[in-house]
């Protein structure tokens, strides 16, 4: 009998093909790839692109989306999505503006705690009643909107940054870089060690692979749910307040239709939405990805605001297309 | 064996479904150490119990009792905290996660600052995973090993957790011999450590292996408790059928009538089936009336070569033919068109569509045969609903039923409806009887049976080496991925077979 | 200066306290006071961001205006952004101008408020920035150069007037706001209120929805205006699209012309043919064409001479009287 | 199957709550209506009736479309540019006379629905991504078609959006043919039956022969070309092509439609009826609050409300 109780597993998955581990390297770092790729050919084909002061620019630009994208990935792998995001960010920043008049600390712990307290309740309705994400986080955006306009007497009011010590943390750099990149890069590396090297990870991954077995498994889905929906409207609404200081004022008219970008980057970042796969360091490349696209079409001269969009969304379904192709031998077209 | 004071029981648990009283004050104890079979047909509510016990499902009314003492688990996790661990009858764990992870997800080895040390898990898992026959590397997605490997991992999984109770649901449906005897071993050693086992099953040999009592249920019903030892296994059967013993005795357990030897031109002939890693050249022909079985190790690639013949599988090379005429490779429909119906492995996944009614489920397939210019005629899908709902005794609250709510053998019932309505030439039937109760199993057998004898071609991906050698004319061993033996008339016996497996007879 | 009244600015005042200590607000600023270093305006690298996607009248005459002043007056290298009516990406945009190397930033502002980022990038380049149309909240001569467009509020002021000519003096008015949030929506909404409070007190404001700026949205909200309230006299719309909206509705419901008064702003062809069919009583104009004004401006500027915190640029008014003949000059 | 006594209590709620999934939404229409009509003026006239209709029609053809498209467990976005789209098609090709500018706007929708009927089922891209892409570039073609808001006064398609036949609007008349056929498609035909079966279980339908990527093709492009007629019917009423703002954000009040009519988002399951009595709900709510002039902010906080409440009610128990 040990002659089989000895057999290896059959090769089919133990040796990748080569086609294989060309699609799984995509998957995990298409975002990447496609990142270095752009700032090559910027580089090449125009010289106003490569200097410090530009990518500067890029990189405190999309650390918001980026940060935004964070949560959005937890919520994303746990088989969930977040519409509520885009709001949020906008809510997030009018009461950091507001909160400023009493100090840096409620600055920031304002923003978070309401957006906070919101993804709670977006999350304990998802997790206790089942209902679908898109939709509860749809109400949830339309709330937030709600909520922001009539803080704003129907955005009229803009409420400026009171506190310098707060405008400083949007607006101050440290060895040229902007401390929102920095905070992001913070917030990226706990995040990561959360995702990947602790038991609530597992149990993300669990949650969005396979629900009902993780269920079964022992794994506590509805508090997991609950805690994912929790960090995604903290980090939208931290994201807003580090804007706010950015831009030192509560400005009532941003993050309509932010969410599909932050979506747009998580995907390209090669998480799947179908949950229980993906990670955080493509999520980024993907965000930084579109903040250099948007830049490069700017650098185009003559192009028209109308066409802009065109290239915009052509090059998505560009981006998804090869990354589906290319690795798509993982998960089978079959 | 005396029974010392129950770990785990029930006191007059009633559930209810919509249309269905899945189980009606049942009461049930479990003894301190004792492995405890619990069986009944299909649809009985041995699932159901289960999931009562281990706070899936909240009892209308009745008790749970754990240690004497009343309890509601609010869920699995909270049983298990409480020393219950399950294997549920579908295997339930994570396709996408890697084998280690989904061994440990829960109780992850931590390392520094109470982090996760995957070193670490991969030693332990392979450990473990060893003991239990699996040699694939554990970093692999769980997904991409067979169903029987799969639920291996599960068993691992649910027994490594030193726990009190170890609730086991049809837990051998897709392991081969060599490692239901590990299983079987496992046990053994719970038992030994004065754990308790509770343990459903459709395989009546396996129960007499090893369990000490056996509580049967029917319709929802608790008809029988005792010591297994001295039930005879006709008078435990026709207790889960309600069918007196000398009727079950004369119709036999497995209803397979004796063999034919067709000697017709084969109407399936598939040749050199090929794709990377998986196939390795198979070729085989069935002919009309003939039933030929398909044996194998896990992973010997039955499944594939069933899926390419039914072109549910892009093969590298390799032709397949009905009746002389080229199936374009690849293509499902095609295959269907050339008459050719695979009754898939995994019910769950590939089978059943949970939301829609048995009605749906039957004529999925057929629609277009009883539509008229793409509108569908309701009489004539009422007809033929109705018909195979009588022809295969499908137990459900009636046509409207979710399929999703039967059990499972009433699903794979609706599943061989589906295939039956478009009358295939060629059946590719891959484990049909994979977790079926007797009653349900001989059904299906006889109905296999009628079916070859009424001139259809049948190929019989079977673990269960009797149903294997009782239902088929010819058998095809395979061994990764090829042809490692055939065996026809006298030769089809469980030990040739099982030497063919091992490869004892090729030099 | 007068919209430092605005809701908007509620907090601009308190801004000015922590902000501006000292100078008086009109003073003009010259090219020293500045610290620009002059430059040639035709080999210069002139920086223009449009806040909105040039798909109206008012967005397509402003960016063209821009264009063929600049190609008029040889300035060779003139670079254009659009932000798709996104904040963020404005003054992302502005800042990838400025990053380009812009000596002078021509811009048309999403917002007036959240423009710290491209001030303090601008000003330590000493990048003289022109708005126009709309203004930025910040510093005169240290943030930005000077502020080039209407008045809004005294756009809503006119209006106001204009309504109360046409009711006179007495009915019920509805408004059709434009998109929340947005400066233009603010101050056009406050000075019509004011001026009716002020001058006309007879006349009730019974009914305020958004139209969103845009012509199906006002078309619906009238529906459903002229369902709840029939008896309504005059529509004050916010811009010219959703006054036209307001139109279609009226025909729909079969009114005729002049039943129910509407005022409208901006000055659209559109609108002013408008007029002449009698649908609406009277347009108040929004200059789109800053061209001329803007480069001009910017001329003096590096010729050393003062300019002003703002150049409000006279907006005209259409009504019955002048509309045919002037429905050429309509954009 | 044994039915004894005691599971009666269970049965009994368990039929309260299918009700309550069945006809959730047609009760809140119901109680919405009975407020307005005694708490809101000139709210019982028929032109009133005949506002609400029209207004809401176009949103209930695309909701049609929505519908399928959910069902098969996808979802499309770019429903809103393709109205811009067609709106800009339609003013390019008036010139022709009203049809065949109308026919080209179809073909439009169709190709668009294509498109993402492609990336979706042959490319096997996620819905959401695919149309994603689609509702960025396609509402930045159109506006590439067509600069700038444009009016016609092209009698057909003038009267298509403001005239009446015996008292019924063209649009409303429309719409209420799609509705008809929709449920037809879904009901009776082979194409709905494994639409909703492939949107239960993919794997099932492929193994069981269905033509899945051909379905799903169909599927997208149907809403494409729903889309397209909405987008023809919004245009023909405002007399004016408007590819700028023409079905801004038309995405999520379809969806919000198809959701609140009860059709789940999982898939393998469409409701028209519901779906339309979800628009209809979403449109009332509009009116309600604009009547009594309330805030936006108020609209948008509402209509969250609703929303949830409609959802919660429908939503699959376990
Ligand atoms: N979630 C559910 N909803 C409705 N009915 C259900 C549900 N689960 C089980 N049932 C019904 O309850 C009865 C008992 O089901 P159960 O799965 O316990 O049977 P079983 O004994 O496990 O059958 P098998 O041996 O096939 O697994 C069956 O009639 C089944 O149709
Ligand atoms: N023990 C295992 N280790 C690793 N991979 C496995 C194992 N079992 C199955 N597989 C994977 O599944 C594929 C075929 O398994 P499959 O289940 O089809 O075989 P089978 O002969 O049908 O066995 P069964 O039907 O009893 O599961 C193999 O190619 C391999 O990729
Ligand atoms: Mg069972
Ligand atoms: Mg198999």
């Amino acid at each position: 009998m040990t002659a089989q109780t000895a057999r290896p597993a059959p090769p089919a998955t133990t040796a990748p093909t080569s086609r294989e581990r060309a699609g799984r390297l995509f998957q995990r770092h298409g975002a990447l790839i496609v990142l270095c790729a752009l700032l090559a050919a910027g580089t090449f084909a125009f010289d106003s692109f490569t200097t410090p002061a530009n990518l500067g620019n890029i990189a405190t630009a999309s650390s918001f989306l980026a940060i935004i994208a964070i949560g959005m990935t937890f919520v994303i792998v746990s088989g969930g999505i977040d519409l509520s995001v885009g709001s949020l960010f906008a809510l997030g920043g009018v009461l950091a503006a507001y909160g400023s008049r009493h100090g840096t600390l409620a600055a920031l712990a304002l923003p978070v705690a309401v957006c906070g307290l919101f993804g709670l309740v977006q999350g304990v309705i998802i997790a206790r009643t089942r209902m679908a994400p898109f939709i509860v986080t749809l109400a949830g955006l339309l709330g937030a909107r709600g909520l922001m306009l009539s803080l704003t007497d129907e955005g009229a009011t803009t409420y400026l940054v009171e506190d310098e010590a707060f405008a400083a943390i949007g607006q101050g750099t440290l060895a040229g870089v902007g401390h929102p990149f920095l905070v992001m890069l913070v917030i990226l590396a706990a995040a990561a060690v959360l995702l990947q090297r602790t038991g609530f990870g597992q149990n993300v991954y669990a949650i969005g692979g396979n629900e009902d077995a993780a269920a079964l498994m022992g794994v506590p889905v509805t508090r997991i749910k609950i805690m994912v929906y929790l960090m995604s409207g903290l980090l939208a609404g931290l994201a807003g307040a580090l804007n706010a200081a950015r831009l030192s004022s509560g400005v009532t008219i941003l993050g309509i239709g932010l969410e599909l970008d932050v979506i747009a980057a998580v995907v390209i970042g090669g998480t799947l939405l179908t949950g229980g796969a993906g990670g955080l360091g493509g999520t980024i490349a993907g965000a930084l990805l579109l903040g250099v696209i948007q830049n490069l079409i700017n650098q185009i001269p003559g192009l028209s605001s109308s066409f802009q969009q065109v290239v915009s969304g052509v090059f998505l379904a560009a981006v998804v297309i090869t990354h589906r192709i290319l690795s798509g031998v993982r998960h089978g077209t079959t | 064996m005396p029974v010392t004071a129950p770990v785990l029981e029930t006191d007059g648990v009633l559930k209810a479904f919509p249309g269905v009283t899945a189980l009606d004050r049942v009461s049930f104890a479990l003894g301190q150490g004792e492995v405890h079979a619990l069986v009944g047909e299909n649809g009985a509510g041995k699932s159901t119990l289960i999931k009562v016990l281990t706070g899936v499902y909240r009892p209308d009314a009745g008790q749970v009792r754990y240690r004497g003492e009343p309890v509601a688990f609010g869920s699995p996790l909270e049983a298990q905290r409480a020393g219950i661990t399950t294997i549920y009858q579908e295997v339930n764990l994570v396709p996408q996660m890697s084998v280690a992870r989904n061994l440990f997800l829960g109780r992850e080895p931590r390392g520094r600052l109470g982090l996760i040390d995957f070193t670490a898990m991969r030693e332990r898992a392979s450990r473990v995973l060893h003991g239990y026959g699996i040699r694939s590397d554990v970093r692999r997605p769980l997904g991409s090993l067979g169903l029987g490997a799969q639920q291996m991992v599960a068993l691992a999984r649910a027994i490594e957790a030193d726990a009190q109770v170890v609730i086991m649901d049809e837990p051998t449906s897709s392991l081969q011999p060599r490692e239901v005897d590990r299983l079987f071993a496992a046990i053994a050693d719970l038992k030994a450590q004065g754990r308790s086992v509770v343990y459903v099953s459709h395989r009546l040999e396996e129960l007499y292996r090893v369990c000490d009592r056996v509580t049967v249920l029917r319709d929802g019903r608790r008809v029988h408790t005792g010591p297994l030892a001295e039930l005879e296994r006709l008078r435990l059967v026709s207790l889960m059928l309600g069918r007196d013993p000398d009727q079950v005795r004369t119709e036999g357990l497995t209803r397979f009538g004796g063999r034919r030897r067709p000697h017709a031109a084969p109407v399936l002939r598939a040749g050199g089936l090929r794709r990377e890693h998986v196939l390795d050249g198979v070729s085989l022909a069935v002919r009309p009336g003939e039933i030929v079985g398909l044996g194998g190790l896990l992973g010997s690639g039955r499944s594939e070569t069933a899926k390419a013949i039914a072109g549910a599988l892009p093969l590298d090379s390799g032709r397949v033919e009905v009746d002389g005429e080229p199936v374009p490779a690849g293509s499902v429909d095609a295959a269907i068109r050339a008459g050719i119906s695979l009754l898939p492995e995994d019910r769950k996944a590939e089978g059943i569509v949970p939301g829609l009614s048995v009605r749906e489920n039957i004529v999925l397939a057929a629609l277009p045969r009883l539509a008229r210019a793409g509108i569908v005629s309701e009489a004539d899908v009422d007809r033929v609903v109705a018909a195979f709902m009588r022809r295969l005794r499908i137990k459900a609250a009636g046509p409207g039923q979710r399929a999703g709510e039967l059990s499972g053998g009433n699903q794979q019932k609706v599943l061989l409806a589906r295939w039956l309505a478009m009358d295939p030439k060629v059946l590719l039937l891959d484990e049909p009887t994979r977790g079926i109760d007797v009653g349900a199993k001989a059904e299906v057998q006889a109905l296999i049976d009628e079916l070859a004898a009424g001139g259809l071609a049948v190929l019989l991906i079977s673990s269960d080496l009797e149903e294997l050698v009782e239902g088929s004319e010819r058998v095809v061993v395979l061994r990764d991925g090829a042809v490692a033996g055939e065996l026809s008339g006298p030769d089809v016996t469980e030990e040739k077979i099982m030497a063919a497996i091992a490869g004892e007879n090729d030099d | 200066e007068p919209t430092a009244a605005t809701p908007g600015s509620s907090g601009s005042q308190a801004r000015q306290q922590v902000a501006t200590p000292s100078g008086p607000a009109g003073a003009g600023c010259t090219i020293q006071r500045y610290g620009t270093a002059a430059f040639d305006l035709k080999t210069a690298v002139v920086g223009f961001s449009q806040s909105e996607k040039e798909a109206n009248p008012f967005r397509i005459a402003e960016t063209q205006s821009i264009k063929d002043e600049a190609a008029r007056l040889g300035i060779a290298n003139l670079k254009t952004t659009n932000a798709q009516s996104q904040f963020s990406k404005q003054i992302s945009d502005v800042q990838q101008l400025i990053a380009q190397g812009a000596q002078l930033l021509v811009i048309a502002p999403l917002n007036s408020d959240g423009w710290e980022p491209v001030l303090q990038q601008a000003a330590a380049r000493k990048v003289p920035i022109i708005t126009i149309d709309r203004k930025i909240n910040a510093r005169h001569c240290s943030d930005y150069l000077t502020f080039i467009g209407s008045d809004f509020v005294e756009q809503g002021r006119r209006a106001a007037d204009q309504m109360i000519k046409a009711l006179g003096g007495r009915g019920k008015v509805a408004i059709l706001l434009g998109a929340p949030g947005n400066n233009v929506t603010t101050e056009r909404t406050q000075g019509f209120k004011e001026q009716i409070a002020a001058k006309a007190p007879d006349i009730e404001i019974t009914f305020e929805q958004t139209g969103e700026f845009a012509r199906e949205k006002g078309q619906q909200v009238t529906e459903q205006l002229i369902q709840s309230n029939p008896d309504i006299d005059g529509i004050y719309a916010e811009n010219d699209e959703m006054a036209l909206g307001a139109v279609t509705a009226l025909k729909g419901a079969g009114k005729k012309p002049g039943d129910v008064k509407i005022v409208s702003i901006d000055g659209t062809r559109g609108a002013v043919q408008g007029i002449v069919d009698g649908w609406l009583y009277a347009v108040v104009e929004s200059n789109p064409r800053f061209g001329a004004l803007a480069f001009e401006t910017a001329q003096k500027f590096l010729d050393g001479e003062a300019v002003p915190e703002k150049v409000v640029i006279a907006d005209r008014e259409y009504d019955a009287a002048n509309a045919a003949d002037s429905l050429g000059q309509a954009y | 199957m044994t039915e004894t006594v005691p599971a009666r209590g269970a049965l009994d709620r368990a039929r309260a709550v299918a009700w309550l999934q069945e006809y959730g939404v047609y009760a809140a229409v119901v109680a919405l209506f009975a407020f307005n009509a005694v708490f809101t003026p000139h709210f019982l006239a028929a032109d009133n009736f005949r506002t609400q209709l029209v207004q809401v029609a176009p949103i209930v053809i695309v909701s049609l479309g929505m519908a399928l498209v959910i069902g098969t467990e996808g979802i499309d976005l770019s429903v809103g540019s393709v109205m811009a789209l067609t709106a800009s098609v339609v003013a390019l090709y008036l010139g022709y006379g009203a049809l065949p500018a109308i026919a080209m706007a179809l073909l439009a929708g169709a190709l668009v629905g294509a498109a993402g009927g492609a990336l979706v089922a042959v490319v096997g891209v996620q819905p959401i991504v695919a149309t994603l892409a689609l509702l960025v570039g396609v509402r930045g073609l159109a506006n590439v078609f067509l600069p700038q808001l444009r009016e016609f006064t092209n009698p057909t398609l003038v009267a298509l959006g403001s005239e009446a036949v015996a008292g019924v609007p063209i649009v409303v008349a429309v719409a209420a043919a799609l509705v008809a056929a929709v449920a037809f498609l879904v009901r009776r035909t082979t194409f709905g039956r494994q639409l909703v079966a492939i949107g239960g279980n993919r794997a099932a339908s492929r193994l069981s022969g269905l033509p899945v990527r051909r379905v799903l093709l169909a599927v997208y492009v149907l809403s494409g070309v729903l889309a397209a007629v909405a987008g023809v019917l919004a245009t023909s009423r405002l007399q004016a092509s408007d590819p700028t703002s023409l079905g801004l954000f038309m995405e999520l009040s379809a969806i919000t439609a198809v959701v609140v009519g009860g059709t789940p988002l999982s898939g393998g399951r469409v409701r028209v009826l519901g779906t339309v009595m979800g628009a209809l709900l979403m449109q009332l709510l509009q009116a309600t609050l604009i009547k009594h002039d309330l805030p936006q902010s108020w609209t948008q906080m509402a209509q969250a409300v609703i929303i949830l409440a409609a959802v919660y009610a429908a939503r699959e128990r376990r």
